[in-house]
């Protein structure tokens, strides 16, 4: 080419690649580890949206290894946890569900995180054959062979949720609203067929995009509509803060509740939440010797720098025992035989009973609890073990 | 006074746009309380010259020394502070703006401002009437006044004033003259005049320079015989 | 082409054998990074080379996403079904970058603007993939089908649609056109007095790019499998920007080495202090933006060069390749137009060629708020006339050539170049009736070579090629002779950055005469000029009315210049004509004298 | 309804005008477009946390968030901006990289997790037979207050004269003397000062987490670019936008509502010969 940068540069440049490739070789070595270490990855929102709960997440499974390997670990083999971060998105969870298999030979993956991370990277496990245990609640419906989730879907916790509202609350005509995503919608369409099913009405339903955070015009057409009561579901976190607080400063006073919030995001917004109600599968406030002896456990183990757990950490404990159990009684490490095994495995922790047994789903408790003055979460009484009804009917 | 110090010193100052060399060295020297007038044809580097001597313009080279003081790389707003006013060419009001707040602009400490506008109306009676109104309804000739009296509202002791005579009626003129003669005599101002209008520059100045080009091609005393047409020979065709 | 060539196979070599030493994870980061690379080669082509900031790009690879997924998810299967969903996201995707082009496109459109309405793109499009439900997958992303490739196969893939996407970028920014895109970052106003459509130019470019992000995209979600909104958002747009920047904005290179660069390393780091290094790619930006805005390629790159050239290696190789290409550069490069303008319209000059009149203003006035610069302007010139404007400063000298050049400018009043009707027409098509603009400082596009200004210029006139860059340009009889006389002939490789004043006032008039004009306006084309530049202008300018039938009105403070060149004078004072006649009478009247010397005090 | 709707519209416009206002001045002055301007919101925000998270009145939080974010502007004009004012695209990249910094920065010190800043007023009044939220009406004064406020400055004072001299004419204020760099920082300072104000002022309507900024900045630009640089127009368009915001939502739906702003004010702009 004639212009005189053309040349000078494009040497140069090529000389940058050059050493830009030799820079990346260390990361292609590949290391045995079949009698090494078994490996669990946790790619997890550490950036973005869910670093907010990621370092609960985190703890949560280092608690669980370093318990099991103080008892001598599973097979003889030490378990050894890599948190990644997946950016709290698909793209990054493609980076790190890669980086989980193909540069730390990850045995299996068991994590909390978003649904489009999860979609991202179930493939991407289920080709390397990969054990993936989900541990995040989420809008249900999500199969792949090698796919578990041990966490609330919809049918379990909306269905109590309003039903209590009905009978205690006596709420018959329902105002309906989330945030408009995937998640809002679904819980929000779990709760309209509950509630015409317990012969309640729905005066409304609006949804709100996900990065607004006026909600003024929503909660006029509430005023307008004058319910009995308020069944929402927004994003997690904020827009739970954004909604209750606009929603109190408008005045209203009916009873609210959310399929939502968690006990941080409550915590967080002071009083802007009092009296809401809301379902779930593990608040601190258990009252169960389990919960009471991980809360220590985590206390002593983390002091100062402990992250509070919380519905969405506290599985990724459950989830690392129940492999740990799984790969003790299959003997291996081999994904097909986990995925015999691991419906049979039944662990009792800071939740209650937890059995991934339904079509990779777990049957589990559920619990009530409402939002008090000063933003803790008061357990008011447990439903018991909840059915996570057909989810895979594919998968037996 | 300090009269030992010239109150403008130019010494081969070089400079223009981006990459079009407008001075190509000039040179001059002002007196304290003189008028001196600089002429030239449009486009030989007269406004170029004032706006690089005000720091509005980057010097190349040379050296610019105003009431004592080396100027060189200095930003505008510093040499205003050392007591010169600058009244540039065209537009040079703000037209949407009152002419009090015209006026305001050109002082830091508003203390004195009141005191200071009589002094001007003195001269100006328009421009304590008119106070309130919008500078860009003034006609051309009370523009003018106004650019003046803001120009001097600060009491400087020199005041660069580029092409005031354009366009104006000669009754408008005569008054400029006027007010311009007075302060000098009065307060020792010295005034830097760039002009075309040979007439309005020989009223008032007592010694001129002639630029051609971007270098002074003359200096003299506008009462030596003979200057006038010399001057005219580098004006006109 | 000799070197680029080589430097593409040196590319596609060690494209080819990286899998060798690159293990699957580094492939597969890499595999992912390629792709995203192509959005930022996208940005790089409208941001780095033409000048089109946009934080939308990631709008566009999020269409190739979504249109791709919705098609398997619900329309189609296997290999040719995939294919023509390709097909159609890039062409859902070129509609959209024309209509986004559309909005934001147009001759007062400023860049500013622009990129707000790219801004708001991915917010639009993130809002309508959330709100579209189980349709779209909404927040939780719609997973696909995906093909069984290997991770070699899919590094391949995305490898070589990379390597696909920078040759044809390259072909296209050293092209013609290429040329004309640098043109206008460095210029548009300038290109638009040089009669090019501009702004139909950027939308076509726009649509194009879109296109390509979008294949981009519609690539990608087959390798990652999930389409989500996280591809398509403003986060990721803002990403694509940062990367280009941090590269090298007009390099290809660049964004290239910035995108694999960044995503490769945040891979790496993985975990580790994911805040840290975000708040690092930040610095980084800020520090890149500030103080080496041409971004880290180029600097690197100029380091290493001037490395190599201390330790004196290849420095004989590349004087003997420069050499070899200067040499058959020195073949004749400009060339004399076979057609002329003034020939084509012969039917009008064999009648009377001498005096046709060409331009006619009748009372034409120019308003800003109250104040009229111009009022009520009412003069005629013909063929072969040189007319000297002349007056004081703020006399609206350069206003009249403003609304003569651009037919939106004039408040009230006919102008008719050519016996038709400005009105309206923005400078492209008032140049497209013959009127060509010289601007008052010197307007010529400074990152381009000599060569490369009258190339350009003369686009208007000649063929632009989409992948060929032509090395010589052929000129009116006009133009060559400014280029001649003002010795640009022997400069033409060089930056038009490097010449002198004088040189690029002459380069400006050789530009504006390569577009064949009937009019030609020079607004103070000897302004800081030696007396010898004067002179060699000069004698171009006499040469053009008298041999060619110029019509050639001259805004000129130089009334020595005037009256050597002119055939008429005109003089306006605030606004109005005060005279309008032969030179000779009114070079000696009275009101030269007033104007200029005793403005209003003689009585 | 109607007294609802008539209260949501006005009180919509009020947040807008009040998010908006430090953008508008820094545009209409620097001739800049400020895309740290959520990052300010945000640093306004955590202020406010940090002010009632010690037990300060919440009001105090204002004054804090307007110094906080003075003193961030001052910092970041001086060091990163003051070479920039001669290439324009280049300070919109600039003032994103800043706003990636500056959300990080949050972000390392308080965590992603929402923030509780304590509010002054929570109640809801009763205006016209509706029940309505007192805080927004009070957001409603403080939007006129702040309005005519920064209207008065800039007419009656001599730094507001001064300003408005820069926006007419830069290079004419610079030869009368005026310190034009001092200006632009001042007025840096002040823009990002009342953005941080803003942001304080919007804890008690929504969650303060480190990007709560992002939501508002984009719509925030469209009312500056179809304001152009007068007060009274940003007061109209977000009166007008904001409106019709309010509307979309009400009567269409909220997501088609959300994006009215950024549609109506493109269109605005093709549609009108612009000269920014």
């Amino acid at each position: 080419m004639r212009e005189r940068w053309t040349d000078h540069r494009s040497r140069s440049l090529a000389t940058l690649l050059v050493v830009l490739s030799v820079a990346m070789l260390p990361a292609g070595a590949v290391q045995s580890q079949d009698k090494g270490p078994i490996v669990i990855a946790v790619p997890v929102g550490l950036s973005g949206v869910n670093s907010v709960v990621a370092p609960a997440v985190v703890q949560s499974g280092e608690l669980a290894v370093e318990e099991i390997n103080a008892k001598g670990g599973v097979l003889g083999r030490k378990l050894q946890l890599v948190p990644l971060d997946d950016e709290s998105g698909p793209a990054g969870a493609v980076k790190a569900f890669n980086t989980a298999i193909r540069q730390h030979k990850a045995h299996t993956i068991i994590t909390m995180e978003t649904s489009a991370a999860r979609n991202a990277g179930a493939p991407i496990a289920e080709r390397a054959k990969t054990l993936f245990i989900y541990t995040s609640f989420y809008e249900g419906r999500a199969c792949g062979k090698s796919l578990f989730i041990n966490a609330w879907v919809p049918e379990q916790i909306v269905p109590p949720l309003i039903k209590f509202m009905t009978d205690d609350k006596k709420v018959k005509k329902w105002f309906a609203l989330g945030s408009d995503y995937a998640f809002g919608r679904g819980m929000i369409e779990a709760a309209k067929s509950t509630i015409k099913g317990v012969g309640g009405t729905i005066l409304g339903e609006e949804y709100q995009p996900l990065q607004q955070s006026d909600w003024t015009a929503i909660i006029s057409k509430i005023r307008a509509a004058n319910p009995d009561g308020i069944i929402y579901s927004t994003s997690g976190g904020g827009p739970n803060i954004d909604f209750m607080k606009q929603f109190k400063a408008a005045g209203l006073k009916m009873p609210v509740g959310s399929l939502s919030i968690d006990e941080l995001t409550a915590e967080a917004g002071g009083d802007a939440a009092e009296g809401v109600y809301y379902t779930g599968d593990y608040f601190t406030g258990l009252d169960n010797p389990e919960n009471r002896k991980f809360l220590d456990a985590m206390r002593k183990k983390f002091g100062a720098g402990l992250k509070t757990p919380n519905s969405l950490s506290e599985p990724e404990y459950d989830g690392v025992y129940a492999y740990a159990m799984a790969v003790e009684k299959a003997g291996t490490t081999d994904v097909d035989k986990l995925v015999q095994v691991l419906p049979t495995i039944v662990f009792k922790g800071p939740r209650g009973q937890v059995q991934m047994n339904k079509q990779h789903h777990a049957s589990l408790p559920v619990y009530l609890a409402q939002v008090q003055a000063n933003g803790k979460t008061k357990v008011l009484k447990s439903f018991g073990l909840v059915d996570p009804g057909n989810q895979c009917p594919s998968l037996k | 006074m300090r009269s030992e110090r010239p109150a403008l010193a130019v010494e081969g100052l070089e400079g223009g746009y981006a990459d079009s060399a407008v001075l190509r060295g000039v040179t001059l020297e002002v007196r304290p309380a003189e008028i001196f007038a600089i002429l030239g044809k449009n486009g030989m580097g007269k406004t170029t010259l004032l706006k690089t001597m005000m720091g509005l313009l980057a010097a190349r080279s040379g050296r610019v020394e105003v009431l004592g003081a080396d100027v060189s790389r200095w930003a505008p707003y510093r040499i205003t502070r050392l007591g010169v006013s600058y009244v540039p060419q065209e537009k040079s009001i703000f037209q949407d703006l009152s002419v009090e707040e015209n006026l305001r602009l050109a002082l830091r400490d508003l203390s004195e401002f009141t005191a200071r506008l009589e002094a001007v109306a003195r001269w100006f009676p328009i421009l304590k009437s008119r106070r309130g109104q919008r500078a860009g309804t003034l006609s051309g000739g009370e523009q003018k006044m106004l650019l003046i009296g803001r120009a001097l509202l600060t009491r400087p002791s020199l005041v660069l004033i580029d092409e005031i005579s354009e366009g104006l009626q000669p009754a408008v003129i005569t008054k400029l003259r006027e007010v311009l003669t007075e302060e000098r005599r009065a307060r020792g101002l010295a005034i830097v005049l760039v002009e075309q209008n040979v007439d309005f520059a020989f009223a008032l100045a007592q010694r001129y320079a002639v630029l051609k080009v971007g270098t002074v091609v003359e200096t003299g005393r506008t009462a030596d015989v003979g200057a006038r047409e010399r001057i005219e020979r580098h004006l006109v065709l | 082409m000799v070197s680029s060539a080589r430097y593409f196979v040196l590319l596609a070599a060690l494209l080819a054998a990286s899998p060798l030493v690159l293990g699957e994870y580094a492939q597969q980061i890499l595999s992912q990074a390629f792709f995203f690379a192509v959005a930022a080669v996208t940005v790089d082509l409208l941001w780095g080379y033409t000048g089109i900031l946009t934080f939308g790009q990631s709008a566009f690879f999020g269409i190739g996403v979504y249109t791709v997924a919705i098609a398997l998810a619900y329309y189609v299967e296997g290999v040719m079904g995939t294919a023509a969903a390709m097909v159609g996201a890039m062409v859902a995707a070129a509609l959209i970058g024309a209509a986004v082009g559309w909005l934001s496109f147009f001759d007062r459109a400023s860049p500013i603007y622009v990129a707000i309405v790219t801004l708001a793109l991915p917010v639009v499009f993130t809002q309508v993939i959330l709100s579209g439900g189980a349709y779209t997958g909404s927040s939780s992303g719609l997973p696909i089908p995906v093909p069984a490739l290997s991770i070699m196969q899919w590094y391949w893939i995305a490898g070589g649609l990379l390597l696909l996407v920078a040759m044809v970028s390259y072909v296209l920014v050293s092209s013609d056109t290429g040329r004309i895109l640098v043109a206008i970052r460095e210029n548009e106003e300038r290109c638009r007095y040089l009669g090019l459509r501009t702004s139909r130019l950027k939308i076509r470019l726009m649509a194009a790019s879109s296109a390509v992000a979008a294949l981009a995209g519609a690539c990608y979600v087959l390798f990652g499998s999930v389409a989500a909104h996280s591809y398509g958002d403003f986060v990721f747009g803002t990403e694509l920007v940062v990367w280009t920047a941090l590269g090298g904005r007009g390099t290809l290179l660049g964004p290239i080495l910035g995108t694999v660069g960044v995503n490769y390393v945040s891979a790496v780091l993985g975990g580790n202090l994911p805040f840290v290094w975000l708040l690092f790619v930040g610095f980084a930006f800020v520090l890149v933006v500030v103080y080496l805005p041409q971004g880290l390629v180029p600097a690197i790159g100029g380091s290493l060069s001037r490395a190599t050239r201390a330790a004196g290696a290849i420095v004989n190789w590349r004087k003997v390749v420069v050499g070899a290409e200067g040499a058959r550069a020195a073949t004749p490069q400009v060339r004399a137009a076979a057609s002329m303008r003034g020939m084509r319209r012969g039917d009008a000059a064999t009648r009377e060629e001498q005096g046709t009149l060409v331009l006619e203003l009748r009372q034409v006035s120019k308003r800003y708020g109250s104040l009229r610069v111009l009022d009520g302007v009412s003069l005629q010139a013909r063929r072969g006339e040189v007319v000297g404007i002349v007056g004081p400063n703020g006399a609206g000298k350069t206003t009249l050539l403003r609304c003569i050049a651009d037919g939106r400018e004039q408040s009230s009043g006919d102008i008719l170049v050519n016996g038709r009707h400005i009105a309206g027409l923005p400078p492209q098509e008032c140049v497209a009736l013959g009127v060509s603009r010289k601007f008052q400082t010197p307007n010529v596009f400074d990152a381009l070579s000599v060569l490369d200004c009258l190339r350009v210029a003369r686009s208007y006139r000649a063929s632009t090629s989409l992948w060929r860059r032509s090395h010589t340009v052929e000129l009116p009889e006009p133009a060559l002779h400014a280029v001649h006389v003002s010795g640009l002939l022997s400069r033409l490789d060089e930056p038009a950055a490097h010449l002198s004043h004088g040189a690029k006032q002459a380069l400006e008039l050789a530009m504006v005469l390569a577009l064949e004009p009937t009019v030609l306006l020079l607004d103070e084309p000897t302004a800081g000029l030696t007396r010898e530049e004067r002179a060699a202008i000069g004698s171009v300018l006499m040469e053009l009315a008298q041999s060619h039938r110029l019509c050639i009105l001259l805004i000129e403070h130089d009334l020595d210049f005037v009256r050597e060149i002119s055939t008429r004078l005109v003089v306006l004072h605030m606004g109005k004509v005060l005279v309008d006649g032969p030179l000779a009478e009114v070079a000696e009247s009275e009101v030269i004298r007033t104007i200029y010397v005793g403005g209003g005090t003689r009585t | 309804m109607f007294t609802t709707q008539l209260l949501d519209v006005v009180t919509t416009a009020g947040v807008l005008y009040i998010v908006a206002l430090g953008l508008l001045i820094v545009y209409g002055v620097l001739k800049i477009i400020n895309l740290a301007h959520g990052a300010f919101l945000a640093v306004g925000a955590y202020a406010g946390v940090v002010t009632t998270g010690l037990g300060w009145n919440p009001w105090t939080a204002l004054l804090v968030a307007f110094v906080i974010g003075v003193a961030g502007a001052a910092l970041v004009e001086w060091r990163v901006l003051r070479g920039l004012y001669a290439r324009p695209m280049d300070t919109i990249l600039a003032t994103w990289g800043l706003n990636i910094i500056v959300v990080q920065l949050i972000t390392l010190y308080f965590g992603r997790e929402i923030r509780f800043a304590e509010s002054a007023i929570g109640r809801a009044v009763n205006i016209g037979g509706a029940t309505y939220s007192e805080y927004r009406l009070v957001l409603l004064l403080l939007a006129v207050v702040l309005g005519v406020g920064v209207w008065l400055v800039m007419q009656r004072t001599q730094i507001g004269i001064v300003a408005r001299a820069v926006i007419m004419n830069e290079e004419l204020a610079q030869a009368l003397g005026i310190n034009t760099r001092l200006v632009r920082f001042v007025t840096f300072g002040l823009g990002a000062g009342l953005a941080a104000l803003a942001g304080a002022l919007l804890t008690p309507l929504v969650s303060v987490h480190p990007n709560l900024g992002v939501p508002w900045l984009i719509n925030a630009f469209m009312l500056v670019l179809v304001a152009g640089v007068s007060l009274l127009n940003l007061a109209l368009a977000a009166l007008v936008l904001g409106g019709a915001q309010v509307l979309v939502s009400s009567y269409g739906n909220p997501v088609l509502g959300s994006l009215t702003i950024v549609i109506l004010a493109v269109i605005i702009l093709r549609f009108r010969t612009i000269t920014i």
